[in-house]
């Protein structure tokens, strides 16, 4: 596992630190308005995998490009998508960025380089290869990260997507979220060799581990990696080792896990462990970080209330975009 | 006999359990169908009951566990795989076209692949395009394969049971939301054949054609035209592939009328299937009025709640065609 | 503009090659249709010519580079994705389900999906159940896609253009037998638009609605019934999906018969879909008889060539559906 | 790579040479047959890589079971199925193993253990954990082998399948066939790393990799496997090297690779090469080597016989056994 070592600024702390607890009240805002029966459907949270979301991304390009799961709401957060139209979506609505008509698995922003969430485990790799492959035809220096499981590294997809990038050497690097679990199936369950890095080398691809709980680890992880694909040599596994302290979606009694590991994890809490560092190491003061939070309460406090606010699509419009013309 | 009283979701696992506890060679597997007792809840204590080795918990691999369920069952066993939903069907479906229904005929008819597919069909949980389909026109086009779909308690159990049964890999769609609903249940032991269809309600002046969730927004379209006067038939056809056709031919000749109804999409449907099979048949010269496909829009299944609603067949539209079916 | 004469296989080379010298964004990608010239000799001279930039040879990973195929659509390219045998479309059929045709309308209407999926289908090579099928039915049930099956050379190059020009994904589904047969096709530039049926030959007595390699079989029948004096009208639909309603419409009205033809297995095939179009339409009223659906007999293509043939419809059979229909 | 170094019984040693040659006979009736228009479809000759078949069937124990692709005849011919019924069941006549409704890709024979070949690159793997489930759950010692290429390596299912059998403990034995090519397409232009060993790791899976033109190299290396296997270790990938001589199926035309190539392999042709170790070793005379040669010849010219003598099925039965009752 990497540690952090970086000295980082406080422009740059804080703007993790953002991210994170930005990306941390969106989760729960959607769990809390889900309970209330104000969201309909269903979500797939991560509370707790914020370093995840806030490492890898900064760790990329802004340029760079991203493809996530069915949760991937912190992901897009960071990726600097707009949390009103995104919660809006959430909320069904004709502002969201689906305009209603995704919900929380399929939320994108071309702009942003977000191509959305994905439904089915297993098919966002091979499409991840199809964006990093437009980059390479076209020259453009910009890499795909696609995201996905522990769980879902056992789709056939994501073989021969991993085999796919390898052979071609496309820019795609494999970002995967080893949180232990799959849905409620413990990976040691699953897989006889639970480092699931260790399948890099069949493909003749560089794997990189990473402590998913700290988020400057998981920043310099992914920087290398994203340096090693930007130098042309190739697609690049990043296996991030983290935990989801939420359910997996509304429908988890969390009867595969004990109280005491959840508890556990909750101390590892990557906010909380990464305001400690910011302030042991004198970047920023209490004030500041308490300000961050503040900033990002209400950011998605007015998100919460832009999407209560927003229309619903209007059954009329239903057809429109089966097809494009 | 008596009835009891339970949920669709009890009777498919007290199925699940009689078969299990009758012969040492079914078993299943799927994802999280063990201390999670499975997404919908199905297993419930499942588990508890039979241990790990008769409800086995794979890894995320359809196509590989769906294969392993065709291989065990082709040297004895009878496995039960669940799908978690209907749409993952499409990441296994080689083994669902090309391989369970297949390898028996291929190899001479030396082997038979006796197997259940289980899996969780339909929309109307805001679980937007790829958790929401309805599939069954995918899986009856397919010979080798039969195709179950149950939309009461007691359909579900029996027909269940028969599934686990037969010697032919048999896909059994269960009904999302019609997990939690209840009906009654005989007690004791009893199976469903499939292949037959059951008049959930006599009728004289039109026959609907329905399965599924379908059946109940038709049962309840029939008791508001009941109220009218108008008399219509309900045919839950409850096994798909093969369909019970006498059963249709018979209740259109004397009705007169037909309108299908169901949830998936309508281009390409089982709706046509059901027309087809009526005008290619001697009931084509009773029909007074074109047939009328009721289904949902084509479109993939949004996850705005109005838009969902909006695309389905709901009552005041099944009203809507019975009644222009009849004028 | 004169005609030249060309095989089916050329006529589709030709629309590849000048498409992908229009547009450079246009390029293919697919097992072996590299230096091997592709499975059926498709490819021709085209690596020659492309280059492996352009032709792009790829592991056997069809869920991986239709994948692929997507994510480059998505994203400014127009792939033209091959897959050898339209069997293995269901090793990645949820790229076809789930995926493909979903992203646009899943994401709010904010990209589109420009892509084409090849795919060689049909049997009579005796290739046996695996490598047989025509499998039309199963991708004609997905809203967001487009499926075309050209029966001549003319229309395979007109329609493989638009294909290609289309802005949404097209499933495009060679006939494997016609690869080698002639036509003859326009010199120059031009295209057929999709969703457009063809007539291929008028008549007033009897329509039959086919498609693909049966079109042939049908107009074999046609001639032989015009020297018995009956004159039967073949709506070639060149595009299933969507469907040219209109067209069948139409011509049912005015023949007052209908019969369906396609290589498919009967059950869950097209033909329930054209028949339901008929009687749920006007034209229903203007029907004299049954609507006859010849199709394949619901049974995995048999290996022995007296088997294959003999559950496949031929002009025989056609031949005597129509003298029932017109009985 | 493994090199042979047992010393060998005369009778072991003419099994052998037997079954390399009844395959190789096998395949040259086909490929004649083929060509005079007398049978029907397709077919994908295996010669060259019948020390893979023979040494790999040797090393298994009799009760073990297989199952095959569309390259399957010798694996077959060497697991004892009769060569009249195969032959017959290619002439899709009515006395073939499947009736005629399978052809050559689909042979089977449930009594010898052979559960057929498969069509469709990639499925049988997963097929095969199913069939070594059986044997698990019924506490059979019976090991489940399964051949793919290394084109069909990449192949989502093969994935799926490996872990699975690892997660799972089954007793299956990965076959991977590596001759270099999947159809016209050169491994190394479809993997990074064409080590294709090197993925076993990935599962937790042993790996061996063997010359596969050599006959007893394979079949002591596959020995070694099975042991491992029938210990309870779990499965084992097993490379066999070796070489398609022949073109992939009747479309080929052989434009991917050079003359020499095909050349230098004939060289390295396994049924030469072992003839020359029996005789150089004393195992076996000239004679005796002349006499199973013959004896190959007889069989297979009389299952030609057979074949053509055998009616085609008839249609009325058709529609026999689409469902078992
Ligand atoms: C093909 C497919 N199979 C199953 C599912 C159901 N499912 C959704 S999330 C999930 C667990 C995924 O586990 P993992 O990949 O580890 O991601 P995590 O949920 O832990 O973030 C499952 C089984 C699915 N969406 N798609
Ligand atoms: C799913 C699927 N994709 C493609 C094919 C077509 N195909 C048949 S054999 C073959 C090459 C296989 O290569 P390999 O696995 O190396 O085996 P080999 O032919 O060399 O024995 C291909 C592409 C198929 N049968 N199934
Ligand atoms: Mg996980
Ligand atoms: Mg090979």
């Amino acid at each position: 596992m990497k540690k952090k070592e970086t000295v980082i600024s406080k422009e740059f702390g804080l703007k993790l630190l953002s991210d994170m607890h930005r990306s941390r009240k969106f989760e729960e805002q959607v769990q809390k308005y889900f309970s209330l029966g104000m969201i309909h459907g269903t979500t797939h949270l991560g509370i707790g995998e914020e370093a995840t979301a806030a490492g890898t991304v900064a760790g990329l390009e802004e340029r760079d490009e991203i493809i996530t799961t069915h949760r991937g709401h912190s992901q897009i957060v960071c990726k600097g998508v707009d949390v009103n139209l995104m919660m809006a979506e959430i909320f069904a609505k004709e502002t969201g960025v689906c305009k209603g008509r995704g919900g929380s698995m399929h939320i994108c922003d071309q702009a942003k380089g977000v191509w959305s969430g994905n439904g089915i485990l297993g098919s966002a790799p091979p499409i991840a290869c199809g964006i990093a492959l437009t980059r390479k035809k076209k020259g453009e220096d910009k890499v795909t990260a696609v995201f996905f499981g522990d769980g879902s590294s056992n789709e056939g997809g994501c073989h021969e997507a991993m085999n796919l990038a390898a052979a071609w050497n496309l820019p795609v690097m494999f970002v995967c979220i080893n949180n232990t679990y799959g849905m409620s199936t413990h990976i040691s369950k699953v897989m006889k060799n639970t480092n699931i890095s260790d399948r890099a080398a069949g493909y003749g691809m560089k794997a990189i581990d990473v402590d998913g709980n700290d988020v400057l680890a998981v920043y310099e992880a992914v920087k290398e990696a994203r340096k090693y694909i930007g130098e042309g040599n190739g697609p690049v596994l990043v296996v991030e080792h983290s935990y989801r302290i939420s359910g997996h979606s509304k429908s988890d009694g969390n009867l595969y896990r004990t109280k005491e590991e959840i508890a556990a994890w909750r101390e590892k809490c990557p906010i909380k462990n990464f305001k400690a560092y910011l302030l042991e190491n004198g970047i920023a003061t209490e004030e500041e970080l308490a300000q961050v939070e503040a900033d990002a309460t209400k950011a998605l406090d007015d998100a919460v209330q832009f999407a209560i606010d927003s229309p619903y699509p209007s059954l009329d419009t239903v057809l429109d975009d089966v097809y494009a013309d | 006999m008596g009835k009891i009283e339970m949920t669709y979701k009890e009777a498919i696992r007290e199925a699940l359990a009689e078969e299990m506890e009758r012969d040492e060679n079914v078993y299943m597997l799927g994802e999280d169908i063990g201390i999670y007792k499975g997404a919908f809840g199905v297993s419930g204590d499942l588990y508890d009951r039979f241990g790990p080795e008769r409800i086995m918990e794979t890894p995320i691999s359809e196509t590989g566990f769906m294969g392993a369920a065709i291989g065990s069952a082709m040297t004895g066993m009878r496995p039960i795989a669940e799908i978690m939903f209907s749409d993952f069907l499409c990441v296994c479906y080689d083994m669902l076209v090309n391989q369970a229904p297949k390898l028996r005929y291929m190899l001479g008819g030396n082997h038979s692949v006796p197997m259940v597919m289980r899996t969780a069909s339909g929309g109307g949980t805001g679980a937007a395009a790829q958790h929401s389909q309805s599939l069954e026109a995918l899986l009856c086009h397919t010979p080798g394969l039969k195709v179950v779909i149950p939309s009461t308690p007691e359909d579900a159990k029996g027909l269940l049971k028969s599934s686990i049964r037969d010697n032919n890999p048999v896909m059994f769609l269960e009904q999302k939301l019609l997990y939690n609903t209840k009906g009654l249940v005989p007690e004791g032991e009893y199976t469903i054949p499939l292949g037959v269809a059951d008049i959930k309600k006599e009728g004289s002046d039109c026959t609907i054609v329905t399965y599924g969730r379908m059946v109940h927004f038709c049962l309840g379209a029939a008791e508001k035209l009941a109220a009218e006067g108008i008399n219509v038939e309900v045919i839950d056809l409850r096994t798909l592939y093969p369909m019970d056709k006498p059963c249709i031919i018979e209740s259109v000749k004397k009705t007169k009328h037909c309108i299908i109804v169901h949830e998936a999409v309508k281009t390409g449907g089982l709706g046509g299937e059901i027309a087809a099979t009526i005008t290619e048949s001697e009931a084509f010269n009773y029909l007074d009025a074109p047939i009328i496909r009721l289904a949902s829009e084509d479109v993939p299944v949004p996850f705005c709640p109005i838009l969902e609603k909006g695309v389905l067949p709901d009552e005041d539209k099944i009203i809507a065609a019975v009644k222009k079916t009849l004028a």
